[in-house]
């Protein structure tokens, strides 16, 4: 175990997986020379050359679409999108191409492929650059869409996601970088995609979370802890497949549900987990689920609205007394 | 070429016709669902590209890809079990007319979102160079109204600036649906939309495969020598509606006839007989034998079955990974079960 | 009143408001010598000419970006896609762009301006041909997202999105264009946007729905009321703004709920709506809400598997009876 | 040009140059978030080009927007409170940096999609054709980085084929962020991908305001009389890195040294002085008048209030329309109320 960022964390297990395999390259805008405008490939090109570290036009199409290209020749490309409010550019090729040509041409050619792209607000970018739409990717079947909320499992989750054979939307979020945590030191550590983790106990609340809201929610549970609350924090670091099983397992222990996320609360990922859980452990509701969530509203570029719109961590704590008063 | 091959080539060019004259029968008995485009007029192109196409170089085209399925050598049996949806299909029934693939003959589809295909081929062919596969030239086939679309140039772009060996082929049939060129395109003639990428290009004459063939073989000689992308623009014709049940409001039945006197198949009938290469008779035996390969896929096609309801889920990932939802239908009926 | 086609109400409705009001024109893939891929504006060319019947290259980015330009200017664009699956090649505009300009330059002009498009499957047109996306454009705030049920739907609500002063993303179904039902005459009738509608009533069950679904709940209440069951029918025309006063104003009577749609299930408009049931009528919720939907599959054009795959009219009857009996 | 308005542009650069060091400043201190993507270098293209622009000229631009907010007759202090987010900015502190617009002053933003406004500038030209401004030409800049995109393409094309008056201008500082113009062009010359689209062209310098101001002002000319578009390539220079925080690894210090010699600021200066329109001492204080003028902006900046939190959901939509969800903590505020 080492303690680290989750920078340190995601460009690690580039690295790694980049010298494990050869046929693993990355491709983008800036990853190159620059070294990631995010620096999370830092290092890399004067590494791995200018063959496997590729900087690209400024063409998302492109960028997506030769990476499938190349991924149906037996590569496994990792194509970055500098944030995911650019794979607008490229949602043709994500949501048409690498979710459904396996299924299309019968499964004769696969798209090990991996896309990362950075999602989120709070730094006064405006509302074109800011955005959390992590769950409209989540809505096509053929693609797996993980992101994760914690150093370890960045680590865990990117290389699973890089060795996997099917085309993965890895979501990154810009201010969870700098986040430091212990990270296993193993070439081989894996987590598995498609599975939510507990990264709290408790049980007297659910608080299901994933990204930037897991660290929130995290505190949140602290707070309530000071009351005498004790709030389990379900991670589902997954959300396509969605992995029901811990949510279910720590509901029809607490009977209670906060669901929070970044993003718009109308047809985002509160109302999916919200309806399954109802679905799934109908019997043992005892109050009505909360969604937290991002006021419905373009982002603003001042920071007081800005914030204003965000979900906070008073709000996860103010919405769990409530559904343990409801 | 040699004589067998010349014959093969015309033979090849009769299947393609009389199959889709065939297809166009079965979809409107009901039989072929969903679009359906149709390559007649333009065999010369997939027949003569194909004839010179080595099995190392990749082939990647879009929707109007029957020709190109049988040309790069898909059993016509498959090609029609897959326009009828049947599990025997080239794409085991998901993909449909659009969507025709065999990937062991190096053709990776039958692409339906227009010009989407055309950074997938910039990406084959990366694939070749990265893995030192220095021998082998992607070939990717589009028409010209996609290439007004934004896929086009950021394609065409990266494969300059990566020098990626390309041979872009424009498949100039005139229309995009019932758009003409000039009313969709900047410039009449799409290969001088190279030259905004500072890429060779040419327009040549596409109804006699044997022109085709000779033109294509040197331009891929020169792309495996010296690397590079390169723009082949080939002017050619539709003799059909841009897909069943178009109402050609957009030309007139003249143009289509000028046309149709430049029949592909006629060309290179009588450039075989004038070259003494086959007699009309022999041609017509060839002819027979083409339509009774048809009779035969189409046999075949009717034979094989549905994909079983069992499979609906199958290859949406390759790893195991649950299905979020199976339907109201089968989840009932697995509930039963 | 006169009964119409889908096709001949949303034709109508567009020829109408072209008449009234100059600075209407249309734009898009053959909608003009052709006379529309669905032929709904047959004969619009002959009658208002090439300058506001415009053919454009195939290039939806450019179709819908230079319609919010024009838009900009003070004209009253409608842009067509000819489906909704090409709608992602034009993404980065409808939800960067056209949802979001008016606020980011805190108002200082207005957009004008209408988007249709053609959505759904059930004619063999393969995965990327044949999808129900709706409600991933509906997630964003800044836009208003339509789609009618029904002929007079679709006449009073497109001429409603035509006369508004917002971005309209106006979606309407290649299989109802054959739908017949009573129009109203009237040059000025207009549906209000964002407004829920009874399409019938019934005391028993509510059956939410919108677009294709509403015949098909139609014909279930129909099988229903057969069984002496009494549905009541209401389709949501408007997915943003989201209007749940009629949906829980009839669930406060039936206490039982079906909710159907074309699309996936997961993250659908089917989760918001069970969503906010519990939110809003917790207490009335006699059953676990359900959802009918499409199975999670990238459509297979073989006929059987992708009727295997959409959403019946039996699946929403045995729904219905599910909820009554749970 | 009238000695006025000569010595007008001299100050107007200089506000330009003084106004974005001072937001690199207030960046620095925390008090400008997001990104800001500095004009310093390029201002002769602002400066020269606005003071040919005509009122009727719908100007459109991309995220490095400052000059030409600046430029189009933006109040400098309206640029400051933007930067700052407050309500007295031009787009009311919603839009930033990156979102400057003043369409009273036929001024469009300032938009952070790159290349995404390309498309938008056709549809400006088409609003002007369609209600008969036939004076009116749309102005569209774009960086050298943004001509890869499928944008681009796509607006470039349709620009020609419907024949709308649109000067586009690519601002070639020579880098998209990090890369050359070489690693991710096909061509080197910008002006060479009009070739592609058959429209006018040309590449002019752009570190002396009267050079670009000239060339500008023809072309406009040119425009205004034969109609349709024209792409001008605009060769210049940002001295500072792409935006704040960039390490910069990808040029050298001596590069941007050659570069700052040619600043457009002294060349415009020196030629000023040396055509006796002005003396050293006179533009000394205009450059006073200038600094005064950025420190007004920014105490009317600092001084304007934050939006107040009530018009959070102001201007989403035109129409009254519900808000579909306020957030947790404005509903539970509600909810109190
Ligand atoms: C992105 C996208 N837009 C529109 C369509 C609908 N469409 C299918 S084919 C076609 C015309 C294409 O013309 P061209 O490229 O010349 O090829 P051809 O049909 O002539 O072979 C159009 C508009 C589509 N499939 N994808
Ligand atoms: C679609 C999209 N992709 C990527 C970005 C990130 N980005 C912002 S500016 C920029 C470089 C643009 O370079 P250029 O067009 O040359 O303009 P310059 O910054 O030099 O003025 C990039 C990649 C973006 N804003 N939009
Ligand atoms: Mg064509
Ligand atoms: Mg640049």
């Amino acid at each position: 175990m080492t303690r680290m960022t989750m920078r340190e964390a995601i460009s690690k297990a580039l690295w790694e997986e980049m010298e494990r395999d050869e046929r693993v390259f990355i491709q983008g805008e800036e990853v190159g020379v620059w070294g990631g405008t995010y620096a999370v490939t830092k290092g890399f090109y004067d590494h791995f050359g200018e063959k496997r570290v590729r900087d690209t036009p400024i063409a998302e199409a492109a960028i997506v679409g030769s990476a499938i290209g190349a991924a149906m020749t037996g590569l496994r490309p990792v194509a970055e999108l500098m944030t995911i409010n650019f794979a607008f550019v490229a949602m043709d090729h994500i949501v048409n191409e690498a979710a459904k040509l396996h299924y299309m041409f019968g499964g004769q050619f696969t798209l090990p492929l991996v896309i990362r792209a950075v999602s989120g607000g709070g730094r006064q970018l405006g509302a074109t650059h800011s955005q959390s739409p992590d769950v409209i990717f989540a809505h096509f079947p053929g693609l797996k869409v993980v992101s994760p909320g914690t150093p370890a499992d960045a680590k865990g989750l990117l290389k699973s996601a890089i060795r996997s054979e099917d085309p993965v939307l890895f979501i990154e979020n810009a201010t969870l970088y700098q986040m430091k945590g212990e990270v296993p030191d193993d070439e081989d550590y894996l987590e598995p995609l498609g599975k939510s983790k507990v990264q709290r106990e408790g049980d007297d609340v659910t608080i299901v979370a994933y990204s930037k809201m897991v660290p929130a929610a995290l505190k949140a549970a602290d707070m309530l802890a000071e009351d005498g609350i004790n709030a389990e924090v379900v991670d589902l670091r997954s959300l396509r497949p969605l992995d029901m099983d811990p949510v279910i397992a720590s509901f029809k222990r607490t009977n209670r549900a906060v669901i929070v996320e970044e993003g718009w609360r109308s047809y985002g990922v509160g109302a999916e987990v919200s309806a399954r859980i109802y679905e799934l452990a109908f019997d043992y509701v005892d109050a009505p689920v909360k969604r937290v969530a991002q006021a419905e509203v373009p982002l603003p570029y001042n920071a007081e609205l800005e914030q204003l719109a965000l979900p906070q961590t008073e709000d996860i704590y103010h919405a769990a007394k409530e559904v343990l008063n409801g | 070429m040699e004589k067998k091959e010349s014959l093969d080539l015309y033979k090849e060019m009769v299947i393609i016709r009389r199959l889709e004259e065939r297809a166009a029968e079965l979809y409107q008995l009901g039989k072929i669902g969903g679009f359906l485009h149709l390559y007649i007029g333009q065999e010369a192109i997939s027949a003569g590209i194909s004839s010179v196409r080595q099995p190392q170089d990749r082939l990647i085209t879009a929707y109007r890809d029957h020709g190109w399925a049988i040309s790069a050598g898909i059993d016509p049996k498959a090609v029609m079990a897959e326009l009828l949806g049947k599990v025997d299909g080239c794409s085991k029934g998901r993909g449909g007319s659009m969507h025709m693939a065999d990937t062991e003959l190096n053709f990776w589809g039958g692409h339906a979102i227009v010009g989407a295909h055309i950074p997938l081929a910039a990406g084959l062919a990366l694939g070749d160079v990265y893995q030192g596969n220095d021998d082998a030239v992607t070939i990717c086939m589009f028409g010209d109204g996609s290439t007004n679309i934004g896929f086009f140039h950021e394609g065409l772009n990266l494969s300059k600036v990566w020098n990626l060996p390309v041979l872009w082929v424009c498949e100039n049939n005139q229309y995009g649906m019932g758009t003409t060129v000039d009313r969709a395109s900047a410039v009449s003639e799409i290969r001088q939309k190279a030259e905004g990428y500072g890429m060779a290009n040419e327009r040549i004459e596409g109804m006699d495969v044997m022109a085709v063939r000779q033109e294509v073989a040197r331009v891929l000689e020169k792309i495996r020598k010296e690397g590079g992308p390169y723009l082949l623009e080939i002017m050619t014709y539709r003799y059909r509606g841009h897909s069943m049940g178009d109402p050609e409001r957009y030309r007139d039945k003249a143009e289509v006839k000028k046309w149709e006197e430049e029949d592909p198949i006629g060309i290179y009938r009588k450039y075989l007989i004038e070259n003494k290469i086959a007699t009309a008779k022999g041609l017509d035996e060839l002819d027979d034998e083409a339509l009774q390969i048809v009779d035969e896929a189409e046999k075949f096609a009717e034979a094989s079955p549905n994909p079983d309801k069992s499979t609906l889920f199958e290859n949406i990932y390759v790893e195991p990974t649950p299905v979020e939802y199976r339907g109201y239908a089968l989840e009932h009926e697995s509930e039963e079960q």
